[in-house]
């Protein structure tokens, strides 16, 4: 499939999903509200495909730049900075974690490599979660912080915010990788020393798909943050949002482009079908399924061949073949 | 002729998309004494790890004993009599000599006779004696390389591999090198040995092949091919007529 | 071949799940002929224990109603049953907001019946004014609740003003004098409120906290804060924090010889898990509750019964819940339709007689406040305490650990 | 209000972190000896410790065994349960070579904590024996009874781990393993063997915390995350792959915990053991304890 008609089934695709809420009547459908979530969940897998899938690293600390974004908002709004869906203070919230993952980035990612990578962004989304806890009044300590939620019309604005957020997200990646920064980055996912070795600054390409991913998931943060009109720590801190996208994008195809979006639309709709067809044991869902996509569907859906022929997905295997974490061999 | 120890035929290896071996063939007969040699990169490691279970071959067939063996693990093919002293030595630093050698006879075959073993290996090798408590890294080139081989023989090979063993050791030590490999094939061990010290390797060897870019160019008896006028310009430069 | 296989599977799954969740939000709009309550409570995560029985009332409470034929709806001119839905939240804020989402958009309920804790509650409020449905709230501070003037909620729960009095009125009743009381208040937001409540209690019964200090949720570990307390020698001792932290809190008093005359549990000592769990060192602890069979309101002794038989232990909270849902099904009667804004009117000042909680009066703020009990740990049993009415329980000073 | 106390309380705050620093420090060497040859943080670590706990919880409430007693049922079982784990859902991973089994075992975590929910229901749950709430005073200081066991159960743990490393021929092959895979396999130690092994005596080790944590706390299907999370942290600092590593770095965490609650409040306890944490990971990788003995993991 020529790269023209995959771009154009993008902008269908977009235009399709952006007919929805004409049709339902976006204030009682439940439709429009799971794809509002599900089009968060893009973006944020996008935002981990991007750092996971084309440099190799493994990030767990995506739902401390999620959180962060949200308290942006939470405290810019609190203090009359941001307004209510403020496209300004959405960039803001989008920026802050940027620098964060910056500034936290360098040392981390020229020291540390693997699972030790991993280990340090978990310690840094706790880190953040235990600072909000305890930041006293500016961040509403435990309580978390409220937001007027009168300002509330219509679930509209939110649900096109989420779709341009997803296609900016998916857009965003497809470019990154298809122009001459993607080589590079594909190079240091594939084989570090190599990629050195000629001239490719490791810890730049690294360093900056870092940030961009962080900007994306601030992004996410403050959208969800203005849809719940309430920041709490456990809530927006909590691990779920980096464990969904993860789970999204391995079921959907890490290291493609459209892998994480039919990622995360599949699994949405069947993480609400568990909680309404089974509620009691419905958590248990989400563990079975987790060890069922690794150990059948390793390269995820978008690599099977019964896909491979209709979207030409990537022919190789799941670039995170992720030695650093599995087998020994030097 | 009896069926030999080992026979490869037609074997190809890829590493990713890269071909390193187009269909390489030989047979080694028990009890002799086979070099493998060639210029960096032709991949004459690349056979003895594919040998040793370490590289899976993409096709080929390789018999040993009579029975296929190609494709198996090497936890397996060291069970089966294959070992090898891969490059660098490979040993257990972190461990002292004698857990090292100790490991060496980890395969039920070998453990039985773990303790008969030791002694055999002692005796070829002293200065194990000496130092078996102190820690394998802790040691002289040299030293290691002792006991890296003495490691693989403690599970009692029928076919003993050594990849470089000569690489960065002193030539006096290289020297004690070749002629432990003389003894140990005058006590029946059979060896195929890769070696960029063609001289030595050529000399110590009863035939020896020449590998180049992957494949197998030339074969025949070791001193032939030290005297042949080709090998000496490709491989050994301007050596002096004689030595 | 494998890989054919599982890609036909997924296909499949796929479009069960989609067409289901078609299925789902489509339901036409049929001849209304039953009452449809949803609520959204904590069946799994930290909040379980507390929400199941919260979950029990309510059920009980519907069942009560619908045996009587349900509720009469002047509008719709007949008798409906009522039908509970309940959707679990998992103790996670953000997803008790999706619950309520569900609820309203999904399952199309009428009216939304409370979750449990300020945490859970004020985000699904937030979402229920969002869609302008009545939201029947318990379980959450008044001051908090308050402060977010919410224009489609009502709350139900421990009146604050009067909140302090259940403790230091039973600590003035005890014949040993005590002189340093102390406060660990767990690090959330109802910690956070009823801490600073109790605050302001100590200065007007005329005590100075020797420590008053927040608690880490869920630590390991509380030696450092009992030596904290040892070297201020505290007699009283005022404690917000779950069952799990509390016991293990309580056993590092025995093991460290800490031991006060008076141990007030929020929160973490009502349960009977607790009871279980400490054994005799539960003996002399004191507890909260926000009802108790004992107390003689309608039904009150009949509801605790019918609970000890079922689950043979006691429980201080299922009254609340369940005058919680009788007020709301008095308050739909009263309205006589189902539109949230008439049945919120219809509980905004309305008063309510005869509930297992006696009679309920709402402010005009929307907010009816009852008086927290206090009770005592006996022999397995929880005395009731405070309120003190005549047949109350004459509380008993706890003795050091080694004189027991 | 910071006031240096009298030395007998610093003292007591020493002895309770160490105390408490050995609960950490045993989920810490199951975690060592699994990553010291599989490469993997076995996140699911603090819910098979929970598993375990209820185990101790229900032979002491039906069959009235006392918890110490019930050991010799619980570390079997664990280790059988471990091999057993490692069979069924580790094996394939870890061949097909491309998955981070770091995943597998969050999925884990997730399933067991919710069917220990579903199962036993999320009530807390907390043993009572004449010891539980028991406190020794020795030469002036308090010693909760149940973790000074902890404390002894950690010991020994971490001498009958490091013998078994040392003495036996399978412990040496574990070591080799961890230090030299491909070597390993050349004499003719199958990787899957090793691994099995390391994980099953893991699990079993996570019983025996299971059982010292049946007895000093009262607990719930999702009180296991913090120990993983803590039990890390030990890790880090004590160096990563080595046994007796993993319980130092176990009891200086506890110790550091200890004091910051003391001299802070709780809340910051946990951010000072965070923050000891990550400096570790970037300045030290190799951890506190280990002779940086050239064998630098990346």
């Amino acid at each position: 499939m020529k790269r023209k008609t995959r771009i154009g089934l993008l902008i269908l695709v977009t235009a399709l999903f952006a007919a929805v809420p004409l049709i339902l009547d976006s204030e009682n459908s439940y439709y429009v509200y799971f794809l509002f979530m599900a089009f968060t969940y893009i973006a944020l897998s996008q935002s981990w495909n991007l750092v996971a899938g084309y440099t190799g690293q493994i990030s767990l600390g995506l739902h401390a730049f999620f959180g962060l974004g949200a308290y942006v908002i939470a405290i810019g709004w609190g203090k009359e900075i941001i307004g209510f869906l403020d496209p300004l203070g959405m960039v803001l919230s989008g920026l802050i974690p940027a620098i964060l993952a910056v500034a936290i980035g360098i040392p981390l990612l020229s020291k540390l490599r693997g699972d030790y990578f991993a280990l340090g962004t978990l310690g840094l989304g706790e880190i953040l979660r235990l600072i909000f806890i305890q930041g006293g009044a500016l961040t509403g300590g435990s309580a978390g912080l409220m937001l007027p939620s009168s300002s509330y019309t219509s679930m509209l604005p939110y649900y096109f915010i989420a779709l341009f957020l997803a296609v900016f997200a998916t857009a965003v990646t497809y470019l990154m990788v298809k122009s001459s920064l993607g080589w590079a980055l594909i190079s240091v996912r594939d084989d570090e020393t190599a990629a050195a070795a000629n001239g490719v600054n490791v810890l730049k390409y690294k360093v900056l798909a870092f940030t961009v991913g962080a900007f994306m998931a601030g992004l996410c943060g403050s959208l969800q943050a203005y849809y719940l009109f309430h920041v709490h720590p456990q809530n927006f801190f909590g691990l779920n949002w980096t464990l969904y996208p993860i789970l999204m994008c391995v079921m959907g195809g890490v290291g493609s482009t459209i892998g994480p979006v039919i990622g995360a639309v599949f699994l949405s709709a069947v993480f609400e079908l568990a909680k309404i067809l089974l509620p009691e044991i419905h958590p248990i869902f989400s563990g079975v399924l987790i060890v069922l996509t690794i150990i059948f569907l390793p390269d995820g859906l978008v690599r099977l061949r019964w896909f491979r022929n209709i979207f030409e997905g990537r022919k190789t295997e799941s670039p995170i073949n992720l030695k650093l974490f599995t087998g020994k061999e030097k | 002729m009896a069926n030999p120890l080992l026979r490869v035929s037609d074997l190809n290896v890829f590493y990713g998309d890269a071909q390193a071996l187009w269909d390489i063939g030989f047979h080694v007969d028990e009890g002799g004494v086979y070099s493998i040699i060639g210029s960096n990169g032709a991949g004459k490691s690349t056979v003895l790890r594919t040998l040793s279970g370490l590289v899976r071959p993409a096709s080929g067939r390789v018999e040993f004993l009579g029975s296929r063996v190609e494709g198996k693990g090497a936890d397996v093919m060291v069970d089966l009599g294959i070992s090898l002293v891969p490059e660098g030595r490979g040993l257990f630093t972190g461990l002292t000599v004698l857990e090292n050698l100790e490991l060496g006879a980890f395969t039920k075959r070998a453990r039985k006779k773990s303790a008969k073993t030791l002694e055999w290996v002692n005796d070829l090798f002293p200065i194990i004696e000496t130092r078996k408590d102190q820690q394998a890294g802790k040691m002289s080139g040299g030293e290691q390389q002792m006991v890296a081989i003495g490691r693989a023989l403690m599970s009692r090979p029928r076919l003993l591999m050594l990849d470089e063993p000569s690489l960065g050791l002193a030539p006096l030590i290289v020297k004690t090198v070749f002629e432990i490999i003389r003894t140990l094939n005058e006590q029946k061990v059979t060896i195929l040995l890769v070696e960029q010290n063609i001289h030595q390797a050529l000399k110590v060897a009863d035939r020896a092949l020449v590998l180049k870019t992957g494949r197998i160019t030339m074969t025949g008896k070791g001193d032939e091919l030290l005297a042949d006028p080709e090998i000496q310009k490709a491989y050994m430069g301007t050596l002096r007529k004689g030595t | 071949m494998m890989e054919k296989k599982i890609c036909i599977w997924s296909g499949v799954f796929f479009l069960i799940m989609v067409l289901s969740l078609a299925g789902f939000s489509t339901v036409s709009a049929k001849e209304k002929n039953e009452i449809l309550i949803g609520t959204h409570l904590s069946l799994s995560g930290g909040l379980a224990m507390a929400a199941s029985e919260q979950a029990w009332a309510y059920e009980q409470a519907t069942a009560s109603i619908n045996k009587k034929g349900g509720i009469f709806v002047k509008e719709l001119g007949k008798k409906l049953p009522v039908k509970l839905i309940v959707v679990d939240d998992e103790s996670d804020p953000g997803k008790a907001a999706a619950a309520v989402e569900k609820l309203i958009k999904l399952q199309k309920v009428d009216l939304i019946l409370s979750g449990h804790s300020t945490p859970l509650t004020i985000p699904s409020m937030v979402t229920s004014e969002k869609y302008k449905k009545y939201y029947h709230g318990t379980t959450c501070l008044i001051p908090v609740w308050a402060g977010q003037k919410f224009k489609w909620s009502t709350m139900f729960f421990i009146d604050m003003p009067t909140f302090p009095d259940a403790a230091y009125n039973v600590i003035k009743s005890l014949p040993e004098k005590v002189t340093r009381p102390a406060m660990l208040m767990e690090d959330t937001m109802d910690g956070r409120g009823l801490g600073g409540v109790l605050r302001g209690g100590a200065e007007a019964f005329g005590y100075k906290l020797a420590v008053d200090e927040p608690w880490a949720v869920g630590a390991k570990d509380y030696s450092s804060q009992i030596l904290k307390l040892k070297a201020n020698r505290v007699d009283a001792l005022l404690v917000f924090g779950s069952p799990e932290d509390t016991v293990t809190f309580i056993r590092q008093m025995k093991e460290s010889d800490f031991s006060v005359k008076y141990l007030h549990g929020y929160k973490g000592t009502w349960t009977a898990e607790f009871k279980d769990a400490m054994g005799k060192e539960a003996q002399y602890v004191m507890c909260d509750g926000f009802w108790s069979e004992t107390y003689p309101y309608p039904g009150a002794k009949e509801l605790g019964a019918q609970y000890t038989k079922e689950f043979k232990k006691q429980s201080v909270s299922i009254g609340a819940f369940y005058a919680t849902a009788q007020i709301l099904y008095q308050a739909i009667e009263r309205a006589g339709s189902l539109d949230s804004a008439k049945v919120r009117d219809a509980v905004i000042g309305g008063e309510f007689k005869g509930t297992v909680m006696g009679d309920v009066k709402y402010g005009p703020d929307g907010s009816a406040g009852f008086q927290v009990g206090t009770f005592q740990w006996w022999d397995g049993k929880q005395q009731q305490v405070y309120p003190f009415l005549d047949g109350s329980w004459q509380t008993k000073v706890m003795p050091p650990w080694n004189k027991r | 209000m910071f006031y240096l106390p009298p030395i007998d309380i610093l003292l007591q705050i020493m002895i309770n972190g160490i105390l408490f620093g050995a609960m950490y420090g045993i989920a810490a060497i199951g975690l060592s000896l699994i990553f010291g040859t599989m490469q993997i943080i076995f996140i699911a670590q603090g819910a098979m410790i929970i598993l375990a706990a209820y185990g101790t919880f229900w032979l002491f409430h039906f069959f009235s065994m006392d918890p110490y007693l019930s050991i010799i049922v619980i570390f079997p079982v664990s280790v059988i349960f471990g091999l057993g784990l490692y069979q069924v859902l580790f094996r394939r991973v870890a061949r097909a070579g491309k998955f981070p089994s770091l995943l597998i075992a969050f999925g884990l975590m997730v399933l067991l904590e919710n069917l220990m929910s579903v199962l036993f229901t999320p009530n807390s749950r907390g043993l009572r024996t004449s010891y539980t709430a028991f406190g020794i005073s020795a030469l002036g200081l308090k010693i909760s009874f149940t973790r000074l066991m902890a404390f002894i159960m950690a010991i020994l743990a971490t001498t009958g781990v490091s013998l078994f490393l040392k003495k036996t021929l399978i412990g040496k092959a574990v070591r080799a393993a961890s230090e030299n895979l491909e070597s390993a396999t050349l004499v003719g130690i199958t990787p899957h063997k090793v691994n099995m092994v390391t994980f099953g005596i893991g699990i079993g080790l996570a019983g025996l915390a299971g059982v010292a944590t049946a007895t000093t706390y009262s607990f719930g299907p999702y009180f296991g995350f913090v120990f993983s999370l803590k039990a890390m942290i030990a890790l880090a600092l004590g160096g990563m792959g080595s046994v007796v590593g993993a319980l130092m770095g176990g009891v200086l965490l506890g110790v550091l915990e200890s004091y910051g609650a003391f001299f802070l409040t709780g809340g910051w306890a946990d951010v000072i053991s965070y923050a000891a944490f990550l400096l570790v990971l970037m300045f030290r990788p190799e951890g506190l304890f280990v002779r940086s003995s050239g064998s630098e993991r990346p």
